[in-house]
C-alpha cells in the first residue's frame, strides 16, 4: 500500500484511541450517562480494517463495544460523544447512549446491548439487499462472547442457505467480561465452525490493521458475489469490561503481554520504517488530539434532552402517543366522561 | 361476500403484496406448504421464493431478520407457527423491534408485523394453546391487533401493513375456520372498538374468539331479559377505552370476557381503565371471566374448562345483574 | 448378536411400528386428545438401537415424535396410549397428551412440543450426575429441524466445556413439516459440526438397529467417562408430519423410496436368514398385535380427568392452589372482606 | 446487625449452600467475577466450581440446564445479569419450568431459582432497565418475590431455596447498596404482604425500590397532614390481596406505585383486585402511579422521569385525597 495508506490508516488507528480515551475522560469527569461505556483500545484494527474495505450503501450492526466500529465508517465524534453523555445532539437525542448508537445516513443499524442481539439484523439487511439488488453488504461486528449464543448459529445458516450478501465479523478481545474465551468455549475451531454451516471463513492477527483489510477485503469480494462468510480478527481488550472494572480475574503479567498486540504502536513504526519522521507523526497526533478534545467539549456542552421528549420516539409521528402517567390520574379523578375527554 | 377468517387473511396478504413490491413473507412452512393453518396458500406461486419465504426452525433469527429487514426496505410479515414460540424471539420482539424506534431517537421505525395465533381449541396442551396478548400490551412501541371477525381479519391485516411500527398480529387457532361475511366498508377505522350488539344493563368488553361467545351468551340473556352490551375491542393496542367508558357509563356494569389467564391478564389492564374511566358510574365492581390461572391441559373437556365458556359467560351476567 | 438379540431387537421395532399403528386407529375412532399426533413409524431404529444401549439410571427427554423412544425404554403402552387419549389414566393423568409424555420412574425427563426445548434439559441432567456421581447419563433426542434452533449449539459447548456425560441423538428423518433437510439447513455436515464444538460425533444409517445399537453403544462408553457425543441417524419419515398431513409437499416416488428404508423389514430378513421361520416370526407379529390391541381397548376404556383436576399440579401439594375465577366473581359481588373471606 | 442489600442476598446463598449441598449456583460471571453486581462474591471460594458455576453467555441454556438439573436432584439458582435477557430463555421459564410439574401431571417439580435484577438507576437504557415482572405475574406456575429491604432479601432469598416449585427472584440494581437492619424474625412469612407504615387516609400499596420512595413521600404527606398506610407486598404470586383489602376497607382510597410501565403491567391486577374486594369501601378510583409507557431513555434526567420519584408519589397522594 502507499504511504498516504499508512498514514490514513494509522490516523484511523489512532482517532479511535484517542477518542475512548476522551470517552474514558468524560466519565472521569461526570459528563457520560452512566458507567457502562465499552471501550475498543487494543481493538482498533478490527474496526478500521474491516471499515476501510466497507463500501458506501454497506450497513453494519455491532456489539456494545463499537465506537471504533462506527468511527471507522465515518462517525462524527462530536455527536457520539454527545450521544454517550445523554446530550440533546447526540446521535440518538440523547436516548441510546453508548450502547445503542446508530446512524441509518451512515449504515449504522445500531450498536446493541443484547449479546448477540444485532447479528441477525444483518441477515435481514442482507435480504433486503438481495430482494432489491442495492449491490450492498451487511456486516455484523461482535465478541467472542457472542459466539456462544445460539442465535448467530441461526443467523450463519439462514445467510448461507439464502446466500445473503453478509458478513460476520468476530473481534476476538479473549474476554467476555471476566471470562476468557477458553472459559466461555469447550473448542477454538470457529473457523472451521463457520464452514460446517456453508460460510467462507478465516481468521486473522489483528497486530496488522492493513492484513486485517486485505483479509476483510477477499472476503468481502465473495460475499458480494452471494457467498456469506466470517472473519475472526485477534487482539486483546487493553482496558476493563466497562468503567468501573479493574479487572481483578487477570494477572499483570498476561496483561501486559495483550498489551504488546498495539496495532496503533504497530502501524506508527510502520510508518517511521517507510521514512516518515517522529515530527510528521507527531503531528498528526496532534491533529487527533485537537479533534478530540473538540469531540470532548462539544459534549460537554450540548444541552440535554428536554424532559418531555421522552414521550416521543416511541411511535411515529401521527401515531397515538404515550398519555403521561401523571395525566392518567388526573383524568381518574376529574370524570373524564363528564369533562368529555374520554 | 361470505368468506372464512382464514381466507379473508389471505385475501389481505395478497392484495397487499400486489399492491406494495416490499412486503415479504417470512416463516416455517409458509410457503410449499401454505402455512400450517393454511393462510398462506397459493401466495408462493404468486409472488415468488423471493417474497414468500421458508424459514428453517430458528425462531429467535426469524424475527430477528425481520427486524433487520423493516429497517432497509422490506415490510416483512414473519409467522410464528405458534405464539407459544415467541417466546424464543421475546428479544427480537421487545427488546429490539418494540425499542429501535426510541433507542435510535426517532431515526427509524421497524414497520414489520409479526402474525401467529395462539388460543385453545384443538387440545394443544400447554405449549401450543397460550394466549399470550399481554405481554405485548406491555410493551411500549408496538401495536397489537387480534381480530375476531372475518371483516376485521382483513381489513386490521391490511392496515397493520401500512403502518410504520411493530404490529404483533394474533389470530386465533379456532376462528379459521369462522365463517361470515366480509364487509369492509362497515368496518371502524384501525384503533376503534365496535359495539357489536347494544345493551342497556350492562357492558361485555372482549376480544378474538371470545367475541362469539360473548354473541352468544347475550343472546341467551336477552331470552332471559338482560339487555347485554357488547363491544369487541379489535386491537389492544391502540386501546379504545373511550368506546368503552362511554358504553359503562350509560350502563353501570362491566364484565370483561378474555381467553388469556386472569392473573396479570388483559382483562386486569381493561378492569383498571374502566374503574378509572367510570367510576362514578359502576353500580358493581367491573367483573372479570378469564382463563383459569393453569397450564391448558391436552385433555378435550379439561381444555375446555380452562376458558370461558357461553354458558359461563351468561351466568356471569347474571350474577353481575344480581338476577 | 445372538439370535435372542436378534429377535429382540425385532420385537422392539415391532411393538413400536404395531404402537404407532394403534395410535392412529385411536385418532380414526376419535379417542385421541387432538390431531397433533406424530408417528414415529420408520425411525424405529433410532429408538431402539439408542434406548437398548442406555442403562438404568439414565434419563432421556424427547421431541415430539418420541413415542418409540419410551416404548425402548420401557414403556407401559396401556398407559401411554391412555395419555394420548388425554385419559386419567395416562402417564400424565391427561394432562400432557402425546406431547408431553413423561415417566420420572423410568428416566423420560420428558418429550416436549417445542422443537428443541428438551435438548438443555439434558445438560441439566448431566451436571446433576456430574455432580451428584451417579454415573448416569443423559440422552437428548431431536428432529433434524432442531439442528436449526440455536438452543442446541448453546447446549453442545457446555456439555463439552463442562465434560458432562451427555448424548445427543438427532433422529433425521430427512423431514421437518413441509421442508426437507436440505431446504432447512445450508450445509449437511452436522458431525464435523459437533466436532468443532468439542464432542465426538458420528452418523449411521438407521437401516440396520444393531448397527446404530453398537455405534451407541460406543459413544456411551465414552459419554461416561465425560467425553459427550453426538450421533446422527438417518432414517425417513414414512407417513405426514402429524395425523392431518398428507405430504403433499414430496411425490410419491421420493416416498417409496424412503419407505425402502424399513429397519422392521430388514430385521425380520435377518431372523429369517438366520434360521428363523416366517411362522416363528409371525408368531411374534401376533403377541406384539395381542399387546398393542390391549393398549388401544385400555386407552378407550380408561376414565377421563374430572373437571377439577385442571387446578391440580399447577403447584405442590400444600402451595398456594389457583383460585377457580367463578369463585373469583363470586367473591367480587359478595364483599368478601365483610363475609371474612379475604 | 446492620448490612446491605447486597450481603444480605450474599449471606442468604451461603447459609443455605452450606445447609443444603444440593444447591448450586450458575449464571455468567458467578464465578471468578463474584457477581456482575457482586452478589455471589466469595462463594466460588467457598464452595468450589462443581457448586458455583461460571457460565457462557448462553441465556437460554443457562435456564434449560437449570430446569434439567432441578428434574434430577439439584437446587439451581440461576442468575441473569439482567431481567431484560430473560427475553432470551422465556421459552425455558415459561413453557418449560413453569408447566413441566403440570404437563407431567404433578410428577415432578422444577424446584430452582432465576435470580436477577431489573430496574432504573444507572442509565443503562432501554435495555438494561427494564421491570418485567408482570410477566411472571401472568404465568402459572411461577412464584415471584421483589424484595425491597436488607430483612426480605434475607428471608425472602432462603425461603425461595426450600421451595418446591421454580421461583423467579427479582431484585433492583439500585438497591445493593441499601443499608438496613437484618431482622428475620421480625419479617412476616413467606406471601405475606407487610404493613410498613400504619395510616388512615389511604393506601399505598407497593414493592421492590418503590417501597422507599412510598415511604419517604409518606413522611412528607404525614407533614402535610395526610396520613399513609404502605403496604410491601414482598412477593407477587403469592399475591397477598387479603392484607391489601383489609386496609383498602379500612381507608377507603388506594394508590398503588410501581416501576414497571403502567399499561399491562403488574398496577393493573392490582388495581383490578382491590377494586373486586373493597369495591364497596371506595371512595374514589383506585389510582396507579406507574412507570411510563416508554422504553427507558439513556439520558439520567429523562431515565429518572421514565419512573414515579417521590414528588410525584407525595402530588399524587393530595390528589387522591383532594387536598
Ligand atoms: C444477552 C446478554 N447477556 C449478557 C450481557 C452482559 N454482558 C455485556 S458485555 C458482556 C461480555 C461480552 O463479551 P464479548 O461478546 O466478547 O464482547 P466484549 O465485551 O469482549 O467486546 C456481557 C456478558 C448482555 N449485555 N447481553
Ligand atoms: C419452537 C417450535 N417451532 C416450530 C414448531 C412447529 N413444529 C412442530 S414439529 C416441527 C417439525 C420438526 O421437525 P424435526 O425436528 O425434524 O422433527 P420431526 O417432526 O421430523 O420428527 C415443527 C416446525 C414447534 N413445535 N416448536
Ligand atoms: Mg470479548
Ligand atoms: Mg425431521
Amino acid at each position: 500500500m502507499s504511504l498516504e495508506t499508512h498514514q490514513h490508516f494509522f490516523r484511523q488507528l489512532l482517532r479511535i484511541r484517542t477518542f475512548e480515551e476522551r470517552v474514558g475522560e468524560l466519565f472521569v469527569r461526570g459528563g457520560t450517562a452512566g458507567s457502562m461505556l465499552h471501550l475498543s483500545i487494543g481493538e482498533e484494527s478490527g474496526a478500521v480494517g474491516v471499515g476501510e474495505a466497507m463500501q458506501p450503501g454497506d450497513s453494519f450492526t455491532t456489539h456494545h463495544r463499537g465506537h471504533g466500529i462506527f468511527l471507522a465508517r465515518g462517525a462524527d465524534p462530536r455527536r457520539m460523544m454527545a450521544e454517550i453523555g445523554g446530550k440533546l445532539t447526540g446521535y440518538c437525542r440523547g436516548k441510546g447512549g453508548s450502547m445503542h448508537i446508530a446512524d441509518m445516513g451512515l449504515g449504522h443499524l445500531g450498536a446493541n446491548a443484547i449479546v448477540g442481539g444485532g447479528i441477525t439484523h444483518v441477515v435481514g439487511a442482507g435480504l433486503s439487499y438481495r430482494n432489491l439488488q442495492t449491490g450492498g453488504v451487511a456486516v455484523a461486528f461482535f465478541g467472542d462472547g457472542a459466539m456462544q449464543q445460539g442465535g448467530f448459529y441461526e443467523s450463519m445458516n439462514l445467510t448461507a442457505l439464502w446466500k445473503l450478501p453478509v458478513l460476520f465479523v468476530c473481534i476476538n478481545n479473549e474476554y467476555g467480561m471476566g471470562t476468557r474465551l477458553d472459559r466461555a468455549s469447550a473448542s477454538l475451531e470457529f473457523v472451521k465452525r463457520a464452514e460446517t454451516f456453508g460460510l467462507v471463513a478465516s481468521e486473522v492477527d489483528g497486530l496488522d490493521a492493513e492484513v486485517v483489510h486485505d483479509r476483510a477485503q477477499e472476503l468481502l469480494e465473495q460475499v458480494r458475489k452471494g457467498q456469506p462468510a466470517f472473519l475472526k480478527v485477534n487482539c486483546y481488550r487493553f482496558h476493563g469490561h466497562a468503567r468501573m472494572d479493574k479487572s481483578p480475574y487477570r494477572d499483570d503479567a498476561e496483561e501486559a503481554a495483550g498489551r504488546q498486540k498495539d496495532c496503533l504502536a504497530f502501524q506508527r513504526k510502520r510508518l517511521i520504517d517507510t521514512g516518515m519522521t517522529e515530527a510528521d507523526c507527531d503531528q498528526i497526533v496532534t491533529e487527533v488530539n485537537q479533534e478530540m478534545d473538540a469531540a470532548l467539549q462539544y459534549a460537554l456542552d450540548a444541552p440535554p434532552p428536554p424532559l418531555d421528549t421522552i414521550y416521543e420516539d416511541v411511535y411515529a409521528p401521527g401515531q397515538p402517543q404515550p398519555e403521561p402517567v401523571d395525566q392518567r390520574l388526573r383524568d381518574a379523578l376529574h370524570s373524564p366522561i363528564l369533562s368529555g375527554r374520554a | 361476500m361470505e368468506t372464512t377468517y382464514r381466507e379473508a387473511l389471505r385475501l389481505a396478504l395478497q392484495e397487499s403484496m400486489q399492491a406494495d413490491p416490499s412486503i415479504i413473507l417470512m416463516g416455517e412452512e409458509v410457503g410449499r406448504y401454505g402455512g400450517a393453518y393454511g393462510v398462506s396458500k397459493g401466495l408462493l406461486e404468486e409472488f415468488g421464493e423471493a417474497r414468500v419465504i421458508d424459514t428453517p426452525i430458528s425462531e429467535e433469527a426469524i424475527v430477528g431478520t425481520a427486524v433487520g429487514a423493516a429497517m432497509t426496505g422490506l415490510r416483512p410479515v414473519a409467522e410464528l407457527m405458534y405464539v407459544d414460540f415467541v417466546t424464543l424471539s421475546m428479544d427480537q420482539v421487545v427488546n429490539q423491534a418494540a425499542k429501535i424506534r426510541y433507542m435510535f431517537g426517532g431515526q427509524i421505525g421497524v414497520p414489520m408485523i409479526l402474525r401467529s395465533q395462539g388460543g385453545t381449541g384443538r387440545s394443544g396442551a400447554a405449549q401450543h394453546s397460550q394466549s399470550l396478548e399481554a405481554w405485548f400490551l406491555h410493551t411500549p412501541g408496538l401495536h397489537v391487533a387480534m381480530p375476531a371477525t372475518v371483516t376485521d381479519a382483513y381489513v386490521l391485516l391490511k392496515h397493520a401493513l401500512t403502518l410504520p411500527d411493530p404490529v404483533v398480529f394474533l389470530e386465533h387457532k379456532s376462528l379459521y375456520v369462522q365463517k361470515g361475511e366480509l364487509t369492509p366498508d362497515q368496518a371502524p377505522p384501525w384503533g376503534k372498538a365496535q359495539v357489536l350488539r347494544s345493551g342497556t344493563d350492562f357492558t361485555l368488553v372482549t376480544y378474538s374468539r371470545m367475541v362469539h361467545r360473548a354473541l352468544e351468551a347475550a343472546e341467551q340473556l336477552a331470552a332471559a331479559g338482560i339487555s347485554t352490551e357488547v363491544i369487541d375491542l379489535r386491537t389492544l393496542h391502540p386501546l379504545d377505552m373511550e368506546t368503552v367508558n362511554a358504553s359503562v357509563s350509560r350502563t353501570g356494569r362491566a364484565l370483561i370476557v378474555t381467553e388469556d389467564c386472569l392473573t396479570g391478564g388483559v382483562s386486569a389492564e381493561l378492569a383498571a381503565r374502566i374503574t378509572e374511566g367510570s367510576f362514578d358510574f359502576l353500580e358493581e365492581p367491573v367483573l372479570r371471566l378469564a382463563g383459569e390461572d393453569i397450564p391448558i391441559p391436552v385433555a378435550a373437556e379439561l381444555e375446555a374448562a380452562s376458558v370461558p365458556s357461553t354458558e359461563r359467560i351468561v351466568k356471569a351476567g347474571h350474577l353481575l345483574l344480581r338476577r
